[in-house]
């Protein structure tokens, strides 16, 4: 099943696309071009009619990853949209334009990661305590100390 | 002087029955909740614990805030104490209109409470209980106006009394309306599912009270026990004929009690403005006809 | 023991602050006040605001972000009153004692009079360790 | 291309391996104890008939597999006890840690070439070095553990200075 | 009307309707709402952080306390996760299992629903009697896995405990005394009048909010949009059994109480197809995964509140690299703003509590609404800006007070 949407996919989109990654029938991973995330997403999120699931960050160093879950709840297929960002300064085009619902998971990754997400109408952190000092991000790798942002 | 000493007996009186009926409630509820409840005793520890408890004045507080729950006490004792007087008393002339006033007066301390300790939660409840009062006054006097058109006087003494000659005022169409009415508004009054809106724990943390600890809070509590004994008190002696015989008004009072408890455990409370609908609506035109029937004599 | 004590042995109000738990130790304190428990046997009941409360149970790590408002509480808090600190989160930190967020332990905030150990305790713990509250004021 | 190699001589006496790593999906991650269990299952170990270490484990976490020993992280709790049940010392306690370390060789290009095999700068003992493969040849009591990694294996009867026949 | 005068209601952080501590503001107009604002982060705990410095036996257990209500909903999701990511398949027995015990979980998070909604509605009765019928659910857990709450039940490659078959009779009778007691209390709520005008018609969510803010569970089954990861994506023994996925159109509160209360049907009806099951099917309760390879995965399940999404990065140790968690109340949350607006202060205690929210998963992740931007959502008039100032500056007195 994944198969026939990483095909569909790959050929509505075949600039943005650069790499795919068939886990499973049920699951699917591709890497999408920065630029192109927004466009890829509305199709799958309006005309494919996916749930959007959530996003998640990873940090590895020398790049971050961010990962969009689309869910096609009929077909039981997750589609992982992939974008890959350089660690420092790491932006990528807000989704909350076009999925409301993204708006929350992409203001935690900015807290979390120091994700910005260009576009996004309220990207103020404010959560981690209010004495959390700026540019620290919990959940980065090098941040390991149970200690840190405690100043 | 005669008053005065009414007064105590009043405060001594309504002290005991307000801490039994407090309990009765909490046990009764309980009782119907599956539960054991607390032993007889629970309302007057709660009242004697407060009693040690430091007392907590926020700085938002005006000066008032100390002066609200003796307000309400007197209020409540006097209510009792005029009550007592014009069962127990033949002969004295206590007003009818003035117990509604008097009444009126632990609402209105609650009221002042809430507006005086200058928080937020309070202030929703100070507007809630401000329009729950609009809504159960009207159809509460309407009610109370039927065995006075039916008697043609306000004297409280002749309104007890003349029931002993002609049969309790439930005994008539009009009057069961009335009792009807008036418990529901009593209901109110001490704010009672599904009418607490104003202390609606859920939805404002206590609303007025938030600020009160210790004895003031104390004094507030007893004063909500006392309310409903008075309260209960009443009713028996105005539509039931409490005066006739002893055991048979002590079964009066407990059923009361009873009714009120189970009209709090089988009702969610009400939004505000369908307490209004309810108090101006239904109630007010129920009162009104009571009043007519009474006209007409049934 | 004068009468103020004993009252308050019999009518102790308590108000539940969660500080950052799993919601399990406040279920199991909510448990305690149905039928099953029914804690209003012995004259335990919540109170809506702090200024009621006699005792107040925390449960939770105590995360930074709640660090003030705990101790805050506990001032307003009218005395006597005592803290009880409910599960393994709130005693020591718990599974989560080595996250960012932690702040607590409880006792580093304020000072704790009854510790109940358990992820979650059970209701009777949480009963027993209220009764060995009563105990101590004894 | 180059290998990691190990110097065993050196490494066996260590009391405590304290070199840094650069592995970064496990900060506090110290990738040799992985490389020198991997070295020991793959060198050291005799191969018992009954394989004593596999017996003792409580959890099954041991198992041969094509010959060598393998331990199953997923299983094991540390507990040693096949540690002390190996007759030949080959499991060194300090082999076994509860959250498993791992070693890539550096393998990902991840890093600046800098940062690369920080383990290497960081063994105070200087067991680590990067060979070449012309240089491998010329040594003596080399082991190849895998396609990057040799192991200079202890020369016992140096050692104990037995004369060489 | 340009200078009305608004009134902040704070719930929170330490409101007795919120058993957890949350800041709602509401910003109101008189008793109607023109305004929610939440703030969280009390309850952050860090759990994804955690994860990825515990072997993945032991994040079973901490995702077990990401919160108390979905103990088990957690780790069911999780191991799918690690069983995508590893290629596992478990034992039938272990899926009768896991289905046994996540469906007993549901029942007794209904149950606790109904009860706390009571209790915000001012019904305590309601209250009590749904948490005394609860009691015997857990009795059953207690009884299976050794605890009232937090299991530990769920395993990678299956489960870690067996029901024993003669627990199995207990099990059966406690449902069959559940069931009447469940009717009861579902007519009760169809049929209370009071009840009713309290909740019909309240904090309607439309299908579209649904999509947009990709909303799940009985907040969405009550709007008519049928999803179920259940039936979608059967994981456990769903598709060995049958039953049926509850919906309603209305997506009003009443809505989802109803499809709350019947769902407890199902979910009775799918632990004894199980436990029919479980007597016929003796295998193995678990399959021996050694090793995680380096890989990703993802898993989800159908949490009492909807769907619970992990995801797992492994790089071949015995520990996650990154274990990514939504929780649906992290969904639900977000539809306040399109069901609490016009409607008044009463009611917004009782939407807020209609999705079910627990602040205990969302709150691992930091969220919150900031009132600068909020302003401009509103209507970007600026006599209101101006007004909200004045209600930012007096909730800023609140909170220092
Ligand atoms: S002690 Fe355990 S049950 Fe209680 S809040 Fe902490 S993790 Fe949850
Ligand atoms: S009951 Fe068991 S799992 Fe829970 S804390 Fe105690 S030893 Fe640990
Ligand atoms: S690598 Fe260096 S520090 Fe580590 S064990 Fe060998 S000699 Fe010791
Ligand atoms: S340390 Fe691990 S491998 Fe060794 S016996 Fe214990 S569990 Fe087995
Ligand atoms: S320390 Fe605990 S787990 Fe280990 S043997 Fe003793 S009791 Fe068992
Ligand atoms: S007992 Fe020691 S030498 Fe024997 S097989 Fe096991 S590890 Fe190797
Ligand atoms: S080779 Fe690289 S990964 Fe391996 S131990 Fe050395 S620094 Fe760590
Ligand atoms: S939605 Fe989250 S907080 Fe609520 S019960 Fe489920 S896991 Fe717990």
């Amino acid at each position: 099943m994944s198969n026939h949407y990483f095909q569909l996919l790959r050929e509505r989109f075949p600039e943005s696309i650069l790499e795919g990654k068939v886990h499973s029938p049920k699951r699917v991973y591709l890497t999408v071009k920065k630029e192109s995330l927004v466009e890829v997403a509305k199709f799958v999120f309006r005309v494919m009619d996916a749930r959007f699931s959530t996003a998640s960050a990873v940090d590895c160093l020398d790049r971050i990853e961010i990962l969009y879950h689309f869910s096609l709840d009929s077909q039981d297929v997750f589609i992982s949209l992939r974008v890959v960002i350089p660690r420092e300064r790491p932006a990528v085009p807000s989704l909350s334009g076009v999925i409301k619902g993204a708006a929350w998971i992409e203001r935690e990754m900015h807290e979390l990661f120091g994700v910005n997400f260009e576009g996004h109408p309220r990207l103020n952190r404010l959560l981690l305590p209010e004495d959390w000092p700026e540019n620290v991000y919990p959940l980065r790798k090098d941040n390991q100390d149970k200690d840190i942002g405690k100043g | 002087m005669i008053f005065l000493l009414w007064l105590l007996v009043s405060l001594v009186v309504f002290f005991g029955l307000g801490i039994i009926t407090g309990w009765l409630e909490r046990k009764l509820t309980a009782r119907l909740q599956w539960r054991v409840g607390p032993p007889w005793w629970q309302n007057l520890a709660d009242f004697v614990k407060l009693l040690g408890k430091e007392v907590v004045v926020p700085e938002t507080a005006t000066s008032f805030f100390s002066l609200a729950p003796v307000i309400g006490l007197a209020a409540v004792t006097t209510a009792g104490a005029m009550i007592l007087l014009a069962a127990f008393q033949p002969g004295s002339s206590v007003d009818l209109i003035v117990l509604i006033y008097i009444l009126v007066l632990p609402s209105l301390s609650l009221i002042l409470a809430g507006a005086s300790s200058g928080n937020p939660l309070a202030s929703v409840g100070v507007a809630r209980e401000l329009k729950l009062m609009l809504g159960y006054e009207l159809p509460f006097i309407l009610a109370l106006l039927v065995p006075v058109v039916k008697a043609g006087t306000t004297n409280l003494g002749v309104l007890f009394r003349l029931q002993l000659a002609q049969g309790m005022t439930v005994g008539s169409i009009s009057g069961l309306l009335a009792f009807g009415v008036a418990l529901l508004t009593i209901q109110g009054k001490i704010g009672g599912v599904p009418f607490d809106v104003s202390e609606a724990e859920t939805e404002i943390a206590s609303g007025l009270l938030i600020e009160y600890s210790g004895l003031l809070l104390g004094i507030f509590k007893l004063t909500r026990w006392m309310l409903t004994a008075v309260a209960v008190f009443f009713l028996v002696f105005y539509f039931w004929a409490g005066l006739s015989r002893v055991p048979s008004a002590i079964g009066k009072y407990l059923l009361i009690v009873i009714l009120l408890v189970l009209i709090k455990n089988t009702n969610p409370r009400l939004r505000i403005d369908q307490a209004m609908k309810f108090f101006w609506g239904w109630l007010t035109g129920i009162s009104v006809t009571a009043i007519l029937f009474a006209y007409l004599g049934w | 023991m004068n009468l103020l004590t004993k009252a308050l042995t019999k009518s102790l109000w308590v108000f539940h602050l969660s500080t950052g738990s799993c919601n399990n130790c406040d279920i199991e304190i909510l448990d305690c006040l149905t039928p099953r428990y029914d804690v209003e046997r012995f004259g335990i009941v919540l109170a809506g605001s702090i200024k009621h409360a006699d005792v107040l149970l925390v449960t939770g790590i105590g995360t930074r972000k709640n660090a003030k408002r705990i101790q805050k509480l506990y001032q307003q808090m009218p005395k006597p009153g005592f803290v009880v600190a409910i599960g393994a989160c709130s005693c020591s930190g718990g599974i989560f004692r080595d996250g960012y967020p932690m702040a607590g332990p409880i006792s580093s905030l304020i000072p704790v009079d009854v510790w109940i150990p358990g992820c979650p305790p059970k209701p009777e713990a949480i009963i027993a360790g209220l009764v060995s509250l009563l105990g101590k004021l004894k | 291309m180059k290998k990691l190699l190990v110097d065993y001589e050196i490494c066996h006496r260590c009391p405590k391996c304290v070199v840094s790593c650069s592995y970064f999906f496990h900060p506090g991650n110290n990738g040799l104890t992985a490389l020198r269990e991997e070295i020991a299952y793959s060198l050291i170990c005799r191969r018992c008939e009954n394989h004593p270490c596999v017996q003792a484990c409580p959890n099954g976490a041991l198992k041969e597999q094509e010959g060598t020993v393998r331990r199953s992280p997923l299983l094991c709790v540390s507990c040693k006890s096949c540690s002390l049940a190996c007759p030949f010392g080959t499991i060194l306690p300090e082999l076994l840690p509860y959250l498993k370390d791992r070693c890539d060789l550096c393998r990902e290009s991840r890093l600046e070439d800098k940062q690369r095999f920080v383990c290497v700068n960081t063994c105070p003992y200087g067991a680590l070095r990067l060979v070449e493969e012309e240089e491998i040849k010329e040594m003596k009591n080399l082991q190849l553990v895998n396609n990057t990694l040799v192991v200079k294996a202890v020369d016992w009867l140096a050692l104990y200075g037995v004369k060489k026949l | 009307m340009e200078k009305k005068k608004k009134v902040v209601v704070p719930i929170g952080p330490y409101h007795p309707l919120l058993e957890e501590p949350e800041y709602f503001a509401l910003y109101c107009d008189g008793e109607m709402v023109v305004d929610v604002e939440w703030e969280a982060g009390y309850n952050h705990r860090g759990i994804e952080k955690l994860c990825e410095s515990k072997s993945w036996d032991q994040v079973t257990f901490l995702v077990e306390r990401i919160c108390g209500i979905c103990s088990t909903s957690h780790p069911i999701a999780y191991v799918n996760a690690v069983e995508d990511l590893a290629k596992v398949e478990i034992p039938e027995r272990a899926r009768y299992i896991r289905s046994i015990i996540g469906e007993l979980e549901r029942i007794h998070s209904h149950l606790l629903w109904v009860g706390l909604a009571g209790h915000f509605l001012g019904y305590n009765t309601v209250f009590m009697w749904a948490w005394k019928y609860r009691e015997p659910v857990l009795d059953i857990f207690e009884l299976v896995t050794g605890n009232r709450q937090s299991y530990a039940m769920m395993k990678i490659g299956g489960v870690r405990r067996d029901v024993r078959d003669e627990d199995i009779p207990v099990i059966r009778k406690v449902l069959d005394e559940l069931k009447p007691k469940l009717e009861m209390l579902t007519q009760a709520v169809l049929d209370d009048p009071v009840l009713a005008a309290r909740l019909k018609g309240v904090g309607v969510l439309t299908a579209q909010d649904v999509k947009d803010y990709g909303a799940v569970g009985p907040t969405a089954r009550a709007s008519g949009v049928k999803i179920d990861v259940r039936k979608d994506s059967p994981c456990a023994a769903y598709d060995l059994v049958a039953w049926q996925v509850i919906t309603c159109q209305e997506g009003d509160v009443f809505a989802k109480a109803v499809v709350r209360l019947l769902e407890c049907f199902e979910s009775i009806k799918i632990i004894e197809q199980c436990l029919d099951n479980l007597g016929k099917n003796k295998g193995p309760i678990e399959v021996e995964v050694r090793e995680i390879p380096p890989g990703e995965g993802i898993g989800h399940y159908e949490a009492p509140r909807g769907e619970v999404f992990h995801y797992v990065r492994s790089d071949g140790t015995n520990r996650p690299v990154r274990h990514k968690i939504r929780a649906p109340s992290f969904v639900n949350i977000p539809t306040f703003r399109a069901s609490c607006l016009g409607q008044t202060i009463s009611d917004v205690a009782i939407i807020l509590a209609g999705v079910d929210p627990c602040y205990c998963c969302t709150e691992r992740m930091l969220t919150v609404y900031q009132a600068d931007n909020r302003r401009k959502i509103m209507d970007g008039r600026e006599v209101i800006r101006l007004c909200q100032e004045k209600t930012e500056k007096l909730r800023e007195k609140m909170r220092k007070r």
